[in-house]
């Protein structure tokens, strides 16, 4: 397992990318994450399931840097990941969407996905200023990056529409254009079908699916489906509380006694 | 229909100042915003003299004056709006009562050449008139006041003002602190030592540095203040019960707007006037007969007599005297603004003009030439009389210190005359 | 001595303090009820104030404009109202323009974002200022309800008894300390015990909850209005008492923001204790810095301490800690 | 179907990036720039330039430079005055000192300082937000005020703290001082508009812009997909500043030729500018302009309107003035609460479809 293993349907995984350990989150008294550890494989589809307020979307927000854990340590490709501020964690290759959808209303879809692009464009203030040199050729060559993720993504003919007026669906697809085109290693996706069709999920999973085949792009995601989870991800980490309860391949997770009591149990009441 | 409307509304713009071929003397008048109170009834003043000299003698050497009104709000930006938009009608002269539109429009006067008349506040060092040659400021400006009134209580104690604590409370801006210099000069003439209190406009809240006075109990507190700042000052000092008569202001610090709220306790204030209060004078028989009763009184004259009104009403006598100076001097009636620049800087108003003017007493001798176009500089003190409602006058007309002020004058102008690239005149 | 003296700033200071926080009391009422930052409290003040004059002396209303516009010579009515009962009439004045500020503009702004609203009372403050003047002329009004001014005999007999020196303190502070206390009572009591003020409360809490329930939000917020109108006449009586009602009045206003920013634009303590700090701040700091500075420190010296003490406690004095979620 | 955009297809990434990517809209953008640079200086006289042209252009830059930190970054600032205050007394600073320097110069640099202010008062805003931000540039705004108030050297200890713009020339053509023609008051002050519009138009067109939009419209998001608030927010305070500043500069030495900063540089104005943006529409560089036309032309109108043509008193003409201002404004966010920016591409909309409506 150190340096990998190939999954059933026949990828090969990676040694560890993201390695969280014994990690513990409060607020004020309140503990929302409980001293979990478990790790994220190069190119592996790796999902955090759990009922609600089990502290996923915490855990998230530990991975992207928004939370600071009190205990525990984070190791990113082997090395020991210090106090980052978001910003300094999303340069690391760490890109996400959320629950909420997180879209900036004001702007049009291709404004917003070209901010996934921005730690890729590095021309001055100055050249910007009079859009020349630089800022020109960066913002054209970007553009057409842009371009392509717009095409796999098949959202081409709202391209100029302000994202404000999209429908929701959409909107979670443009979302992961965004989270796309930074060009992640590591890509986090907070419930990324949660409210859809069954349509839309079919369609979000073949996104999901492709994403991780063509770019081989790490990818973790928290999802309340449990079919989508179990056909999609390659290992499960599974929470109750703040804990861990479980952790490992689909079949193992859906055997584990604690799982099934603690989160299957009640889904299925 | 919206078209239609814009094309009107443009066209209004367009028609601003319309060409008129009376004598212009634009009334740049604020009766808004937070000096509106003051400038009203200046600006009545300003007004019902030239109408009454339009009812009484047809006009100035028979050409009749007009006085197009353009509201300020005591604003730099709006007063060169206003200006622009009358000078195109040949004005002849602008007085706008601001000192910060004053200073705007010094260098347009000189550029575009029409006199700039400010009685009593503008830039002090417009006195000499080699370097300013288009602006005027007789009979008083700030320094002179500053002066007269330490020479005030020079006299009341006897010529020795030594060891004696006087406090400054001014208006924190431009205006306020005109006569810091002069002061501290004086100060150093004659042994008082000065204390310097500013207040942020608009200065309702004085607490503090009423406080400060009630601690340090200065023998006198001078003031220079304007608008809402004045009322105040005067309540704050009735607050501390700080002895009235001990408190001077300047000509601005003293009119009815700024006693008659404080009530009973203003009773005893003092302040520097450059000309009579009340009404008094034969001009308010014509007045009554030919402006106030048929109701052509600006605003229907609900300030006549006031401080304010007899100051805007002294200003537009100035002005009718230098354009009448002018007609003689270029021999035509419809003179022009350069014509009038002549007709201030011969100005020589007598006590006996003033007294066929129906004002006896009422403005010291206005004597002006080429380098001097800021008068005497005499000014005198009034009262409030709180029982009675009206301001008294206490002393004579009093000249300042030239000794101290004519080198200020001079080392402020030769500096501006430096900085503008102006040769001095005369 | 010096710190006598001191003292005697610190307890000025706290007055004055008393006198902000009138003036901020009115905004942190409509803010908590309806998220509107309103601007033209100051001018509602001064309009408060104005209207409250005029119907005392008697005055025509728009008398300057039926003049100019007809010909006429009218300006008063020939008679004079009892301050009481003029504070009534104006008092149902200030209920009239709360009606009409929510019939004409709050409600078709309803959902708009918090900038859109604070920009239309600055709408609002212009018209209002403009209304003012032309209802009741330009003029400095002298405002005379019967309110004492002047040093309190009294208080300054008693510490020179205890201490060797005479404290100055205003009458009028006084009273306004007491009538700021009465009328922070009655708005506490008012929201606690009475039925509309509970639904004012439900409303501040969450708009959509207390829509479910039946409450009228058009209701709430003329009311909101009105209680605003009436702090806005009680700051418009004490600052025109103390310096004449005039334009300047409007500019109070200015005076209260930095209250808000310490106390909260939602708390009504925080808008009594922010006024005590930025009263007894900024004349203790323009007693003892001031001078060595040049004075006059008082308008920026607010704000700045205000600023400072945001910038280590974002959330402001009563403001509970903002746990940020995405 | 006179104005239309079917039939104008980009073939190029770049070319639709372009700031009219409508043909039309070019076309009228050409011939606007030629007739206010080839037409208007021959037929300006001085009050077409003192008391609307030159005042529109000084407040469009500096609605500009608002709008940068407000409408785009979302940072709501009343400092402007203040802002404003240290450009004008930079660029007096700078005349006085290195009369040899040009003055163009010297305004630019006046924005420069103006900046390093700004981003000094911009500090507080990483830890407050909103009204509360917008109430903490006020400390700039009276804080700044007072000081070039309170420090001679600052009006090199003239007598009343008034300053005084000396004259200076471009080419021979004074552009400061009483003997400015109009014509070079207006190009002077023209050129750093358009020069300043085009510069913030590229900006935000371009990553930074997306970087200030992304704070404004969801601070934590954008923190979190990768942008540093702490250098978006400060170079948005930077940029706006600059602006701010040379607005300053100009409106003292070419506007009004002298000034005092508690009279031309108090609060008013920062609300008037703020007023400005609001009303023109926030994030829009042609809101800013027609902002900054409606503020300076309006009250102009009516007062020639109400005074000179129908013969009303000064003072009633001025107060019903507030009041129809007032009433306007409220009257238009009712309307477009998105200001006249989005009032005029909605006009647009509804011209590309006329006369079919589907």
């Amino acid at each position: 397992m150190q340096d990998g293993y190939t999954t059933p349907d026949g990828r090969q995984i990676g040694p560890v990318l993201l390695d969280l350990k014994n990690i513990t989150l409060r607020f004020g008294g309140v503990e929302a994450i409980k001293n979990i550890s478990f790790d994220i494989r190069e190119g592996e589809i790796r999902a955090i399931i759990g009922p609600n307020g089990a502290g996923k979307s915490s855990m998230l927000n530990v991975i992207s840097g928004f939370y600071v854990p009190q205990e525990g340590e984070i190791w990113f490709k082997g090395h020991r990941r210090g106090p980052m501020k978001p910003y300094e964690v999303a340069r690391l290759g760490l890109a996400r969407t959320f629950q909420n959808i997180a879209l900036f209303d004001g702007m049009s879809v291709l404004d917003n996905i070209m901010t996934g692009r921005m730690n890729m464009m590095k021309a001055s203030l100055f050249s910007q200023a009079l859009w020349w040199g630089k800022a020109e050729r960066e913002e054209t060559a970007n553009r057409e990056q842009v371009e392509k993720i717009i095409d796999f993504l098949e959202i081409q003919n709202i391209r100029k529409t302000p994202v404000g007026r999209l429908p929701y669906g959409l909107k979670k697809r443009v979302e992961l254009a965004r989270a796309l085109a930074a060009e992640p290693r590591i890509l986090l996706l907070d419930e990324p079908m949660a409210g859809m069709n069954v349509e839309e999920k079919e369609d979000m999973c073949r996104f999901i699916l492709d994403v991780n085949d063509e770019f081989g792009t790490t990818i973790a995601l928290i999802e309340h489906d449990m079919g989508v989870v179990m056909d999609l991800s390659d290992r499960v980490v599974v929470m109750d509380y703040g804990r861990k309860i479980g952790d490992g391949t689909p079949d193992e997770v859906r055997n584990n006694p604690e799982v099934i009591s603690a989160y299957l149990g009640v889904a299925h009441e | 229909m919206k078209l239609k409307l814009a094309t009107v509304a443009f066209g209004a713009l367009m028609a601003a100042g319309p060409a008129m071929a009376d004598l212009v003397v634009p009334n740049l008048s604020y009766r808004t915003g937070p000096y509106g109170a003051n400038g009203t009834q200046y600006a009545d003043g300003f007004n019902d003299y030239f109408t009454l000299l339009n009812e009484r003698d047809g006009g100035i050497g028979g050409e009749k004056v007009q006085t197009p009104e353009c509201e300020t709000a005591y604003n730099t930006e709006k007063g060169v709006e206003c200006y622009e938009s009358t000078k195109g009608s040949g004005a002849l002269v602008y007085n706008p009562l601001s000192t910060g539109i004053t200073y705007q429009l010094i260098p347009k006067v000189s550029a575009d050449k029409i006199p700039l008349y400010t009685p009593g506040y503008g830039r002090t060092s417009a006195k000499n008139g080699k370097v300013f040659e288009w602006v005027f400021n007789a009979p008083a400006n700030y320094w002179d006041g500053a002066s007269v009134a330490v020479k005030y209580l020079l006299d009341q104690n006897g010529g020795d003002l030594n060891g004696k604590k006087i406090a400054l409370v001014y208006h924190n801006s431009a205006y306020g602190k005109e006569p810091i210099r002069t002061l501290q000069e004086l100060s150093k003439k004659h042994g008082f030592t000065l204390t310097e209190l500013p207040i942020d406009p608009p200065g309702q809240e004085q607490k503090s540095q009423w406080l400060q006075i009630r601690r340090d109990k200065p023998d006198y507190v001078i003031m220079w203040g304007w608008g809402v700042m004045n009322q105040t000052a005067i309540q704050e000092a009735a607050n501390i019960r700080f002895p009235m008569e001990n408190f001077i202001g300047i000509w601005w610090s003293g009119s009815e707007v700024d006693v008659k709220p404080v009530g009973e306790a203003a009773n005893g204030y003092k302040a520097l006037t450059f000309h009579g209060v009340g009404m008094d004078y034969p001009i308010y028989d014509d007045m009554k007969k030919f402006v106030i009763e048929p109701g052509k009184a600006s605003q229907g004259g609900p300030h006549v007599g006031s401080v304010l009104y007899s100051r805007g009403m002294y200003a537009a006598v100035v002005i009718a005297e230098a354009i009448k100076k002018a007609q003689e001097l270029s021999g035509t009636s419809a003179i022009t603004a350069a014509q009038l620049r002549d007709g201030f800087e011969a100005l020589d108003i007598t006590p006996a003009r003033l007294a066929e003017l129906g004002l006896p007493d009422f403005g010291p001798e206005i004597k002006m030439t080429c380098d001097n176009h800021g008068g005497s500089g005499m000014s005198r003190v009034q009262q409030w009389d709180a029982a009675a409602g009206k301001w008294n006058l206490i002393t004579d007309f009093t000249e300042p210190d030239q000794e101290i002020l004519t080198p200020l004058i001079t080392e402020d102008s030769e500096a501006f005359a430096k900085e503008a690239g102006i040769t001095p005149r005369c | 001595m010096e710190f006598l003296y001191a003292s005697e700033v610190l307890v000025n200071g706290l007055m004055a303090g008393v006198m902000y926080s009138l003036v901020a009391l009115g905004f942190v009422l409509i803010y908590k009820a309806s998220g509107v930052f309103n601007y033209a409290q100051g001018v509602m003040a001064l309009f408060a104030a104005m209207t409250l004059v005029g119907i005392m002396e008697g005055r025509v209303p728009f008398a300057h404009m039926i003049n100019a516009a007809f010909g006429v010579h009218v300006e008063n009515f020939g008679w004079t109202v009892p301050g009481l009962l003029a504070i009534l009439l104006t008092a149902l004045v200030m209920v009239g323009l709360a009606i009409a500020i929510e019939k004409l503009v709050l409600k078709h702004l309803v959902g708009q974002e918090p900038i859109i609203l604070f920009m239309a009372t600055i709408g609002l403050a212009w018209f209002l200022e403009g209304l003012g003047d032309v209802m009741w002329g330009a003029d400095v009004k002298v405002l005379d309800v019967g309110l004492p001014q002047g040093i309190s005999e009294t208080v300054e007999t008693v510490t020179n008894n205890w201490l060797g020196y005479g404290f100055f303190i205003d009458r009028l502070d006084i009273w306004a300390a007491v009538i700021a206390a009465v009328l922070v009572a009655a708005l506490v009591g008012f929201s606690q015990y009475t039925k509309q003020g509970r639904a004012m409360r439900a409303v501040a809490d969450d708009h959509q909850a207390a829509l479910s329930v039946g409450i009228s939000l058009q209701f709430i917020w003329i009311m909101v209005w009105s209680i605003a109108g009436f702090v806005a006449l009680v700051a418009g009586i004490m600052w025109g008492t103390k310096s004449g009602v005039q334009f300047s009045l409007s500019l109070i206003a200015l005076k209260a923001l930095p209250v808000l920013m310490l106390g909260g634009f939602t708390s009504i303590p925080g808008a009594i204790v922010g006024g005590l700090i930025i009263g007894m701040g900024e004349k203790l700091f323009e007693y003892f810095v001031g001078p060595m500075v040049g004075g006059a420190t008082e308008n920026w010296f607010a704000y700045v301490l205000a600023l400072i003490f945001l910038v280590f406690r974002p959330q402001g004095l009563f403001g509970e800690r903002i746990i940020e979620r995405v | 179907m006179f104005y239309r955009e079917a039939g104008d297809f980009k073939t190029s990434y770049r070319d639709d990036g372009q700031t009219f990517p409508i043909r039309l809209d070019r076309w009228g953008y050409y011939a606007v720039l030629a007739v206010a640079f080839l037409v208007v200086p021959f037929v300006i006289d001085s009050y077409w330039a003192n008391a609307v042209l030159v005042p529109f252009l000084i407040y469009a830059i500096a609605a500009i430079g608002l709008n940068i930190l407000t409408g785009y970054a979302g940072q709501v600032s009343l400092g402007t005055g203040g802002f404003m205050a240290v450009g004008a007394y930079a660029v007096y600073k700078l005349m006085t000192a290195f009369p040899g320097v040009p003055i163009v110069i010297h305004i630019v640099l006046a924005g420069a300082i103006t900046a390093i202010v700004g981003v000094l008062f911009g500090l507080p805003s990483l830890r407050i937000k909103g009204f509360y931000l917008a109430v903490a540039t006020l400390a700039a705004q009276f804080f700044l005020v007072w000081l070039f108030n309170k420090v001679p050297w600052f009006y090199n200890y003239s007598a009343s703290g008034q300053i005084t713009a000396p004259e200076r020339t471009i080419l021979g053509w004074a552009v400061t001082g009483p003997a400015t023609t109009a014509s070079a008051k207006y190009l002077i002050c023209l050129t750093f508009a358009v020069v300043l519009a085009w510069i913030a138009r590229n900006l935000t067109r371009g990553m930074v812009g997306r970087k200030w939009m992304a704070i404004r419209d969801m601070d934590i998001a954008a923190e979190i997909i990768g942008v540093n608030p702490l250098t978006a927010k400060l170079s948005a305070f930077a940029v706006s500043s600059f602006f701010v500043g040379i607005a300053g500069a100009l409106l003292f030495s070419v506007y009004l030729g002298a000034a005092e900063a508690s009279e031309a540089f108090g609060i008013n104005k920062s609300f008037l500018v703020l007023f400005m943006i609001i009303i023109g529409g926030l994030g829009s560089i042609f809101g800013s302009f027609a902002g900054a036309a409606f503020l300076v032309l309006l009250p102009v109108l009516l007062k020639n309107l109400l005074v000179v043509q129908l013969g009303w008193p000064t003072d009633l003409a001025a107060h019903i003035e507030l009041m129809i201002v007032g009433a306007l404004i409220i009257f238009f966010l009712i309307v477009e609460p998105h200001g006249l920016a989005r009032l005029w591409a909605l006009t647009k909309e509804k011209l590309r479809l006329w006369p079919f409506p589907h």
